[in-house]
């Protein structure tokens, strides 16, 4: 960590997400990007187990090591607020990205908030799946331990005026499971509408699942961000749609916001939505190309 | 001069038939009784006995019992291995990184991954002759170096830590099929016609048979657990394996070749586990670096639940799979019955704490053990 | 009774350290066929890892081994069994979980071949099993009895048969009798005594000068590691043998009764 | 009469020194000599040695402390505890349950909480020792079904997995502060007006010194190692632990209480993790369903780092306590050095497999094991 | 030597069942204070399970056992210890890892108070252990030496002295002398007969009878759980005994040399 960097300046990244978390890929490949095209130093944090709790730590090691700015998620406040607050008051600047809220960002103290908050992004595509005429739904949730993403399945269902209930499975990580559970629940609910699955983890083995059972392209399928088998699926009819949170957003933006600021003093007025962007059949083209990798 | 000779008025005698029942894999019987029993009182209306539900908790209890062998004989042979679950995830992604990445064919890559990784469960074993280490903390080394292996290569290779596109890479390999495909399809679809499975109702397959054929996941289950009980009770090896894991210094007084025995159970071990992994990415044709997790305890649990003793020298394959299999229908039929997805996990818990204990009964009276 | 023949076993200043402690520190003894040689000593003598180098459990630190003429290095156990030297440990080589007949046969498995693989042939492991126990007067309940239910004279006789059974041509015998009863003790004497007349050398370790006495052949004592010379039976009287397996130093003086009774 | 008086001439002697440095904490010592010798050299300048930074890896490393303590002497007992990390979590959202949920005072809800843990500590003891099963097995099951009651209930009666708002529940609450609250105040602003550390810059707090003070997590794991160290080393108690360890069938013979000893122990180390989770839920005021996932591992770790016998019977709370204190520096140094985080966890396997060969190595010369 | 005086045990009608295996099948033997008594018998007659009967490892099944006149009932080990009842087992009750001085004391482990709290006396518990141990002959390095590192032997010794030390009223030895040397032996029975000389009970098991008739002042022969009697000192031949101890039967037949050896 040497700060030999063109300009000097020093961003630290610290995610909620366990070392596996593919989602997180994009993340970190636009930080990269970003920190080369802006010519500062960019470093990426994450709790190796996800354990939020650990993830305080490392806020606090990140200000100790005297960064110019953080970048973090908010993804349990009554944990993160304190250790930002300090970080912010220590005089590091810092954007709270992907998780949290606008307001709760303003609380810490953070300059601004970039990214999709969860609830409302459930909220807004369980909305557009009651316009579709979705009753009722399976929510495949590949990590069930983490508040965030679960979130998005009580969003869902409060946008679709339905109780949350034994809709949401806990699937586990592991593709078979997910695709054999997947299969069994709808084996034992075969009226169910639709299926809201949370990332490429839970998706990717839910779409060979209804093509097993033959309900691919027949059910009503979306699914929170994107990735190589879930752009395919998307094109072949098979997922309605993708909500695109635009993670390279989440981390390339706050790079550049910050970067400006502590060189010329500019920073936007408002907060920064990068999602929900709905992804569908159309305009797959780039996406296609970079899912997984900056989509 | 025998006090348990026959007629000694000492001991009182045991009943032929309860003699009979007693076996290492009784408790695995009993088990999958009880189980099966229950599945079929509380969850029969809901799909889990047709066609499509047996082919589902079949699959999954397969995959269980594809390293619970490895496991199974591991642990006879007096040792364990925690590194299971990150070998899987290790060997997916190798798979992964050497056919799409480095674009290799796929039969070269695979081969290769089994190379690497039954190379790293000789090392393991290794360590643990050479250093008299318990294999719990070698092993439990293994576990996170290889987990942070499969994170790191891929992410600094590729730039994520899913490597997809590997069943396109696979599409026209010789050596796939034989880890990806299904067998026995026209029997399916005879079946479907003579109406005793259903067929697709709707969707682009609507008229084919719910079920295509049966995955290589289940027959190398099934051949696995086949060549590990025969190693295991026909073969002088298997003998070995029984004596390495009961005493390993009385089998070396008498000859029997112990580190050789164990290394060779450590590679067998990382093998099964390679097998599960390569199963699983020509399936879905895609690698993760978190697959793979915690599958170490599921082994271990599936393998005690079939009645092996944790500390070695007994135990039986046929028991491990009857735990998978246990294992697999209980996880799907909870989901079949609708109970609320969390408490699996409390249900895998009391059902471990039960099965060991009965089998730990059933363990003396064969034993006289005290 | 040995002069004349070839000794069957030469073992010719064999050293043993371990680490820091020298458990032997050259010591030369040899081995005739059909004789009983009785290798006696102090608690921590060096017996039991002068015998384990002979069996190839521990190689020597220095020293020679031949066997039947002919210079010989046992990396493992296995080597010294193909060669044909059993030994029945002090802590028994007894697999307590396994059935009696694969611990008779663990090492030993028969195999029976179908076609181009080979499988333990459990049947005649069973017959085999079941014959030689009875020939040594213990009636098991089945084959398939696991050792943890025999009592330990009874494992000792399964240990001593199954090292007769394999065509030893030296038979090694670590404090057998240490545990037993004096019923146990009788016959484990005797199967020594029947060995010996097959012509099988028998090295047989004891505390007890008695059992000594009663068995052997040939006498030799080991002290702190070197040995203190071989005697020919009849050459030396029980009480000289006492003497010299206490150390050659004056045995702690004991009142009245207790005088020459150990 | 005896080879190993002094003076025999077939033991070479060991020199004064040699004999002075061999101790059980040797490996654990030598272990942080090594790494803070590494991350002096390369990560000094990177504000891990400044007041923030050290009170940063000191606080990780206490909690890995108050963990390994119990951990440490349950396993100087012979058994060991896998169900630690999920009773962290189950201990969070009891306490989060009771006193939010329920609405009880903060102080019921916490000492509510230690009964009930302490209790399933004692059961977990009480079925190891009435069924004889390993504890591995026992405490795999209790791992199971504690995380899937502290995902259940949440999610039952809250229908979320994170319960917050503990931090206004706690609010003047006599017992909070002494989990949640800090010591020492004064000197920081001491030492910040003399300039020693540094102070905040804005906010509401600008010119309060960067470190409020101690937090009493630290205060704990101190506690906790010098009470353990007590114990073990200098009580009755202490050597009833050793021995129950080393040889439980022995120390029965002599009249020690072993299933007592043991039971304590797994009661002790449910008390060290409920006083873990209490810390954490009043510092950061809400409970999550995934709290201490695989601190087991990571409290066994930090045991057989510094020095414990996995087998039992041998070990110390003060090398328990450097093998936390190694974890924390490694695990937090990594950071500051900017060492790729995925190949934490492999630093974390290799220091493993090399602390134990250590150890190994020293303990031979110790207790002359062979 | 024992009439006129009041037993300090008496075990009467003791049976032991383990399952299906009966291992006492009533069994009465009475101690006096100040004798050897010697438990005789074949391997599994039952002695080891009932020495643990006396010394609170096992429950009887049925039976009654006074101490000092007054029935009692172990629960526990520590009963007995407290009641005076110190036990050497034949699977030593010794703990490898641990230092001498801690197996000395372990169970009896003095305390140091200091203020409210009671402190294990280190210095105390080393001092003793020292001097007992030189009382016993032998010299440790350090108090703070592993038990792992002593010969067998040596443990037995240190098994024997700590049980002397803790002013036992019954000590009882189980086969103390199976495995040892011949200058160990004779230094275990001067111990035993100096043990007696203070006035302690002792309860002897051996299956040498020649051991036993060198401390022995009476003599109980238990065969497959119940008891073929006892015999006073001078009542009884060494080769009666030896007959009862083989449970009646005759001997295995051996020729020659070996009668009456063993
Ligand atoms: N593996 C080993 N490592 C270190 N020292 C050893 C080892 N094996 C034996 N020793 C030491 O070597 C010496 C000889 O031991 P050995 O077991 O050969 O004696 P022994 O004559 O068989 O005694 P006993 O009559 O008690 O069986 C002893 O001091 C013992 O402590
Ligand atoms: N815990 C136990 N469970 C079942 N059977 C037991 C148990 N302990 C002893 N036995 C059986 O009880 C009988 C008596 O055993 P015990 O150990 O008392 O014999 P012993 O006279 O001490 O023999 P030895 O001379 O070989 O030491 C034996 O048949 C033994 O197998
Ligand atoms: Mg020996
Ligand atoms: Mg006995």
């Amino acid at each position: 960590a040497g700060q030999a960097a063109a300009e000097g300046e020093r961003y630290v990244l610290v995610s909620h997400a366990p070392d596996s978390d593919s989602w997180w890929n994009t993340i970190r490949n636009a930080l990269a990007l970003a920190g080369e095209q802006m010519g500062v130093e960019v470093e990426y944090r994450n709790p190796p187990t996800g354990d939020i709790a650990d993830m305080a730590r490392i806020i606090e090691q990140a200000t100790a090591s005297g960064p110019d700015g953080i970048i973090t998620t908010l993804a349990d406040f009554d944990v993160l607020s304190g250790p930002i607050r300090a970080a912010v008051d220590s005089g590091v600047d810092v954007i709270i990205m992907n998780s949290g809220t606008p307001e709760q960002a303003a609380e810490v103290g953070a300059l601004m908030y970039v990214g999709q908050p969860e609830y409302d992004a459930g909220l807004a595509a369980g909305q557009r799946a009651a316009r579709d005429g979705v009753t009722s739904f399976l929510c495949v949730n590949h990590v069930i331990s983490n508040p965030v993403v679960a979130e998005r399945c009580q969003g869902f269902a409060d946008g679709l005026g339905v109780d949350l209930g034994d809709s949401m499975i806990d699937s586990g990580t592991d593709p078979s499971e997910i695709q054999n559970r997947v299969l069994a629940y709808l084996n034992a609910n075969p009226d169910t509408d639709a299926i809201l699955t949370l990332g490429p983890t839970s998706a990717d083995p839910t779409i060979l699942a209804l093509e097993s059972n033959g309900m691919a392209g027949d059910i009503y399928f979306g699914t929170f961000d994107l990735g190589d088998n879930i752009v395919q699926a998307i094109r072949d009819g098979v997922i309605e749609w993708g909500i695109d949170q635009q993670p390279f957003l989440q981390a390339y933006l706050p790079v550049v916001v910050l970067t400006n600021y502590h060189r010329y003093g500019v920073l936007p007025g408002n907060n920064i939505n990068s999602g929900p962007g709905f992804i569908t059949a159309d305009g797959l083209e780039l996406v296609e190309e970079f899912a997984g990798e900056f989509r | 001069m025998s006090d348990t000779a026959t007629g000694d008025e000492r001991v009182k005698e045991m009943s032929g038939f309860r003699k009979a029942l007693i076996r290492p894999e009784l408790g695995g019987i009993v088990g999958t009784v009880a189980v099966f029993t229950f599945f079929l009182l509380f969850a029969a209306d809901s799909g889990m006995f047709n066609a499509q539900g047996i082919m589902n908790w079949s699959t999954v209890s397969a995959q269980f019992m594809i390293i619970a062998v490895g496991a199974c004989m591991l642990m006879i042979a007096g040792e364990f291995d925690l590194s299971v679950g990150s070998m899987i995830g290790f060997a997916g992604m190798s798979i992964a990184i050497f056919s799409v990445t480095l674009g290799w064919p796929v039969w070269m890559a695979i081969l290769t991954t089994f190379a690497l990784c039954i190379s790293i469960g000789a090392l393991n074993g290794y360590i643990v002759i050479k250093t008299g280490l318990p294999s719990f903390i070698v092993t439990l080394a293994a576990l996170f170096i290889l987990r942070g292996f499969t994170i790191f290569f891929p992410q600094t290779i590729e730039r994520r830590t899913i490597i997809g596109g590997i069943d396109d890479a696979a599409e026209g390999d010789w050596l796939a099929p034989i880890f990806g495909g299904e067998i026995g399809q026209p029997i399916f679809v005879w079946l479907a016609d003579l109406g005793l499975i259903d067929v697709f109702e709707r969707g682009n397959r609507a008229g084919e048979p719910v079920i295509d054929g049966i995955p290589m996941l289940i027959v190398w289950a099934i051949a696995l657990v086949i060549f590990g009980h025969i190693v295991l009770t026909r073969t002088r090896f298997g003998n070995w394996i029984f004596a390495a894991g009961g005493d390993a210094q009385a089998a070396r007084y008498v000859g029997v070749p112990v580190n050789r025995v164990k290394i060779l159970m450590f590679m067998f071990t990382a093998f099964c586990a390679t097998v599960f992994a390569t199963c699983q990415v020509m399936e879905f044709g895609s690698a993760g670096a978190d697959r793979g997790v915690l599958k170490e305890f599921e082994a271990i649990i599936a393998v005690v639940i079939g009645g092996a003793l944790l500390t070695g020298g007994y135990g039986s394959v046929v028991g491990a799979a009857l735990g998978a299999l246990i294992f697999g229908v209980v996880q799907q039929g909870l989901f079949f019955a609708g109970v609320e997805s969390s408490l699996f996990r409390v249900f895998l818990g009391v059902i471990l704490l039960f099965a060991v204990i009965l089998n730990t009964y059933i363990r003396r009276i064969i034993t006289g053990e005290r | 009774m040995a002069t004349g023949r070839a000794p069957i076993v030469e073992m010719k200043n064999i050293e043993k350290h371990f680490g820091s402690v020298i458990a032997l520190n050259g010591v030369t003894v040899e081995v005739y066929p059909g004789e009983c040689h009785c290798l006696l000593g102090d608690n921590g003598a060096g017996k039991s890892t002068f015998i384990k180098t002979m069996s190839g459990v521990h190689k020597p630190t220095r020293g020679e081994i031949f066997f039947e003429g002919k210079p010989m290095q046992f990396d493992d156990p296995r080597d010294a069994i193909a060669a044909g030297i059993a030994t029945v440990y002090q802590d028994l080589a007894m697999i307590p979980l396994m059935s009696v007949s694969r611990n008779f046969f663990m090492g030993n498995e028969p195999l029976r071949r179908i076609g181009p693989i080979r499988l333990f042939d459990h049947d005649h492991a069973n017959r085999v099993t079941m014959e030689e126990m009875k020939k040594m007067g213990i009636n098991l309940r089945g084959p398939d009895q696991a050792v943890g239910t025999l009592s330990g004279g009874e494992r000792q006789t399964v240990a001593i048969a199954r090292a007769v059974h394999f065509g030893a041509k030296v038979l090694i015998l670590d404090e057998p009798t240490s545990a037993l009863g004096v019923r146990q003790t009788a016959n484990v004497l005797a199967t020594v005594d029947k060995v010996r007349k097959k012509g099988i050398a028998v090295v047989f370790i004891t505390h007890n000068v008695r059992h000594a006495m009663a068995v052997g052949d040939r006498f030799t004592v080991l002290n702190r590691g070197t040995t203190l010379g071989t005697a020919q039976r009849g050459q030396i009287t029980p009480e000289e043998l006492q003497d010299m397996m206490a150390g050659g130093q004056e045995l702690v003086a004991l009142e009245g009764s207790l005088g020459g009774t150990v």
